[in-house]
């Protein structure tokens, strides 16, 4: 059975701080992209993450690229990426398709990628990060970098056979993988119950004799706490570990959809443990932070926001001649 | 007569099979309660219950093997992969199970299994959601195709393909769901096998599936102005495939042309281009010529993607190349 | 956690006789079949399950086809088809490529097949067969036929996603799917521990929150005891079950296998807990057999095979012009 | 000039590339302890070690998963997914993930990764260990394709495969492991994309791969006591495909017949017939004529397999049609 952490981990003020400030942009971010969607600025599809962002930002404080950690995220990737370091304007260009985007307007909301960052990939195919995180992993253990991988996924892909044979390699060859789940209740529109037979994606861990590990999804210093812990067992040598983050996104699954499905008051119960709030209170609690700086934090935030959005829109696209670029090495 | 969307010929196909035959059963992620990514399936939960329309995990491993086996057992059983590129995590089902298990067992078996999927690009969905993969499933003997360009064949072929007693992947393109097009009252049935000719013409003949055949239009009206005569050839199913018309239309015009929304190898125009240089060679007047996406992936950013994806203007540069004396 | 089963379960005489009967029918084809592919009489590959006979007999013996129940088995698979009653002479004649054969000469030893025993298909894809059963399962549920659908698979299969997803599927639509594993200790030349790591494959069937049973493989009656348990909870709508036979094969992997990597004295250890030993020595204690009547039933088998060899050797093979029949329906 | 078989080629060139550069490392189910299904990989493990050469548990999604993520992290991994057509349970992860991971990331991504796997019938394997494989890799633009037909060329080939930085699928016919063949001494690099002409002719080219060379060559000797002349090219690597020295070969000859152990849809031969019958028609004095597996499986039987898989009679009837006037 899969154990639930209640951290009462405290960290520094400016540790604090900085999770918050990348959780109040990427807030800002996500609502712009979606006004940028509503008026066709941005094409093809988004998965927004807002509700998430304490996973995101969690994550991010134990990852060090100088080292070799890196990162295999999915489509509901914008969070991750920022609080990796992606570069705002990268970031930007590259929802637009343009030019200046990370992957040169190749790939798009689904797929950003900085290996400056760690970030090696990130994929829209349910399950495939899993598989490929391992192989990361698999580099630091033969080069003995001490570096890990962490693999995020969802809840529904708790189901994909690509799932089941990551995970059990990882723990077969005690690789320094991180499995970490952001349990949102639902994949795509159906309720992780529905399609699921276990109460929780860490139950599944004793199936594989690795850690499972349930975590607040809303408490960005619980979520840095329990990653934390699983990569230092990790470069220990001690192998993979199962994390289940609960949280819950605030918007549909997509671009397309009214989240219809939804019990009335359940987003409103989630949003009374919106993450920005939760780590905000406790600073001021703390004495760490005002209301005033706080609303200026998030003025600011829509302010670059607003600015990084107004530059990428006057980026150029990339050259056509451009299109059968970097098919090879 | 009446004109309805290619989205809408899907759900009446399998509305008017579903309630035809209590064996059809239907289900896939998401198709059920929420009717489908796509919005493709409407009302069938509510009309055919929690048994015949399921939803399913993200599983398409399980799901393809389960339609499968209730296949062999009985049932008519239709799933949904959603976006084609899923087959790829699947496929070992697809053309090493479902295509060959009647074969391996000399003929005990039957898999009447229908496989809906949406693919096709232009909607900036980038290279994992937008590829077009009939030649997946071309490649596996056993396994029947069809690859539908309007709301009529969508409803004819799809209701074909669910009383087919062969395992029949059947493809939608899914930037033509809102397409709207004339639809023949009451049971409507398309034949697998048997192509459609488009448009008559004289001096070439083009060949192309679902989104191209529209291009292949618009080139053809372009080129009528200037006095050139196309004839468009729709094969709608590409397994089994029409060589019949389209060898008769090339003795007739000397000049073939294949559009198709795919990367070069491996694609139908070369099964077609080969049988036609294979049995029609002395009437070939000019190059056999294939407008495709070469060898590119789908890229995101707008003016790539449509430079990747075959245009009517291709297709008339190619025809002007094949007149060029 | 999974349970262990140890059953008390004592079946009647003539029960019991039929199980003996077939496993000495088995074990005497195995053996002619190895001599058949060593003489090139019979060509491609085998994979012989000499030493797993009581897994078939006792799986065969809760199968009723009549009912439209169904088993999904491997390319290991001459046990379990001969048990659920594939005529000698087809089976013989398949392996040969004969025209005479269950599938016409098409599939050969890893695709035997027999749709009026029951028997829906044999896959040498590893893995492939577990969704499939579920098919079979789902159209029970659905026509309430009161049928089940058997899928057995080894030990190293538990590692493949397909296993992961029809298990998942089978739990939470509660099919009457029932998942026999037959743990030989190897999957090809790999011990089970260097690919897997919990002790036992049944331990895993809690991450699908569905019994797992361990059963002792080299005892008929205790499988038949596992299966039966498992086919009436399947039958009542309680959903799938786990079992896993722990049993041994006598020979390598396939034909071109010595089986080097068997620690020394581990055959021996298994021979001495023979399927058909365990079995007989419990009839001859229990009163129901004899000694000189055991030696008959293994000289008749012998016998029986030998001319059933005779009679397939001499079959035609298919006409050439056969080969592209049975593609389409 | 030493002689070597086909299968001690493989293992000459891992333990080469191995010794070379300790980024390469090797893993499959049961390539170490036991050195290889097809005894292709024996010595390995002892030499190399269980860090860089690995048994995997029987997971062909997480084996090419972990080759990607270990190429695009530094390493040069080299996986064995032993029968080809096991690619089908993990399709996804070549092509999608390794082929498009680079152009998807605009070119930051670099899958240095060899993908090896054993293909081809004619040992009485039926239908799901006998395929030939190379079309559903063909069709992922950013996968290189291999498929020697000779101890030389495995070496050298598999060396090249090795040191690229693209992901490479290694094809090898199980049915060739036992042949015999000459390797040069000391290094031996072949590169990709460039044909061998086996034979010179001037009446026919025909172009086949693996198996097929061998087969090609007996129809062209028989072929030359009938005093007809057959060129026989082996590509030697599909992708990418040396298309120049085709073309140069049928603009000689005026003939082209392409022999494939492979079904006739989606075949490499529909991708090397169009291009010349766009490029180089008005050099055809003949149809083009692919000798294929037609739309067969593969059967276990053994007149049925040798009935669906090419052989010389086959191609000797096919040149005959060719030079008919
Ligand atoms: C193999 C595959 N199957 C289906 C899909 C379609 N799809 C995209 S996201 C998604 C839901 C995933 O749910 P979850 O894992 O919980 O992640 P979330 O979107 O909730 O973050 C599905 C089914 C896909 N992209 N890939
Ligand atoms: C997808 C796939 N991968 C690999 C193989 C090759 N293979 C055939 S049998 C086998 C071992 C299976 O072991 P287990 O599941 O324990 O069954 P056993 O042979 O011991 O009965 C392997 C790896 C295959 N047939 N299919
Ligand atoms: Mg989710
Ligand atoms: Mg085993």
């Amino acid at each position: 059975m899969s154990m639930t952490v209640t951290t009462t981990l405290k960290l520094d003020a400016a540790t604090r701080l900085h999770m918050l400030h990348q959780m109040i942009e990427v807030r800002s971010v996500e609502a712009r992209i979606q006004e940028l969607f509503l008026e066709n600025v941005i094409r093809g599809t988004t998965h927004l993450c807002d509700g998430q962002e304490a996973v995101s930002v969690g994550m991010a404080a134990v990852i060090d690229a100088k080292r070799g950690d890196t990162v295999t995220c999915t489509y509901r990737g914008h969070g991750h990426a920022l609080a990796l370091g992606l570069p705002l304007k990268s970031m930007m260009a590259e929802m637009m398709g343009k030019a200046a985007g990370c992957c040169k307007g190749k790939g798009g909301s689904m797929h950003l990628t900085d290996m400056s960052k760690g970030l090696i990939g990130t994929f829209a195919i349910v399950g495939a990060g899993l598989p490929i995180t391992n192989g990361a992993a698999l580099t630091a253990q033969i080069k003995k970098t001490g570096a890990i991988s962490i693999s995020i996924f969802g809840d529904g892909t708790a189901n994909i056979g690509a799932w089941h044979e990551a995970i059990n390699l990882a723990a077969v060859w005690k690789l320094p993988s991180v499995f970490l789940c952001e349990n949102n209740l639902y994949g795509e529109y159906s309720a992780y119950g529905d399609t699921a037979p276990v109460p929780n994606v860490a139950d599944r861990a004793a199936a594989y004799n690795i850690p499972g590990v349930i975590v607040d999804g809303q408490d960005a210093e619980a979520v840095y706490a329990v990653v934390k812990e699983a990569a230092d067992r990790a470069r220990s040598g001690a192998g993979p570990t199962l994390i289940e983050a609960k949280t819950y996104r605030f918007r549909g699954h997509s671009r397309t959809d009214p989240a219809a499905y939804r019990p009335a008051g359940e987003l409103a119960a989630w949003q009374a443990r919106d993450p920005i709030t939760v780590l905000s209170a406790r600073m001021i609690a703390d004495g760490q932070l005002t209301e005033s700086e706080l609303t200026k934090m998030k003025n600011d935030a829509d302010q670059l926001v607003e600015e990084t959005t107004r530059w990428a829109l006057e980026q150029p696209y990339p050259s056509v001649d451009s299109v059968n670029d970097d098919i090879w090495v | 007569m009446a004109t309805i969307t290619y989205r809408e010929a899907v759900v009446r196909a399998l509305d008017e099979e579903l309630a035809r035959d209590e064996n059809v059963i239907f289900f896939g992620e998401d198709v059920g309660k929420a009717g489908g990514v796509f919005k493709v399936t409407p009302g069938l939960y509510e009309k055919y219950g929690a048994d015949r329309v399921r939803d399913t995990p993200i599983s398409e491993v399980a799901i393809v093997g389960a339609g499968i086996g209730a296949a062999v057992t009985g049932l008519r059983p239709v799933i949904e992969l959603m976006f084609a590129d899923f087959a790829a995590v699947t496929l070992d089902q697809i053309v090493n199970q479902a295509a060959k298990l009647r074969y391996m067992s000399g003929g005990q078996i039957k898999v009447p299994l229908t496989i809906r999927a949406a693919q096709g690009g232009g909607a900036g969905f980038a290279s994992q959601h937008s590829q077009c993969c009939e030649a997946w499933f071309m490649q596996a003997p056993g396994l029947k195709v069809a690859v539908p360009s309007n709301p009529a064949d969508v409803l004819g072929l799809l209701k074909s393909a669910i009383r087919d007693d062969n395992p029949v992947i059947f493809l939608e393109h899914k930037n033509q769901y809102a397409e709207k097009g004339e639809v023949p009252d009451g049971e409507h049935l398309v034949p697998f096998g048997v192509a459609k000719i488009v448009r008559e013409g004289s001096d070439v003949t083009i060949v192309a599936t679902q989104r191209m055949v529209a291009v292949a239009n618009k080139a053809a009206q372009e080129l009528a102005t200037q006095g050139i005569s196309c004839e468009v050839i729709d094969p709608r199913t590409l397994v089994p495939l029409d060589m019949d018309t389209i060898l008769a239309s090339v003795k007739k015009t000397g000049r073939l042309i294949t559009v198709e929304e795919a990367v070069h190898a491996g694609g139908w125009g070369g099964e077609v281009a080969t049988q036609v240089t294979d049995a029609a060679i002395w009437y070939l007047e000019a190059p056999v010529i294939r407008v495709t996406m070469g060898s590119s992936n789908v890229p995101f950013s707008q003016p790539l993607e449509e430079a990747v994806i075959p245009d009517s203007k291709r297709v008339v540069e190619a025809v002007h190349r094949a007149l060029k004396p």
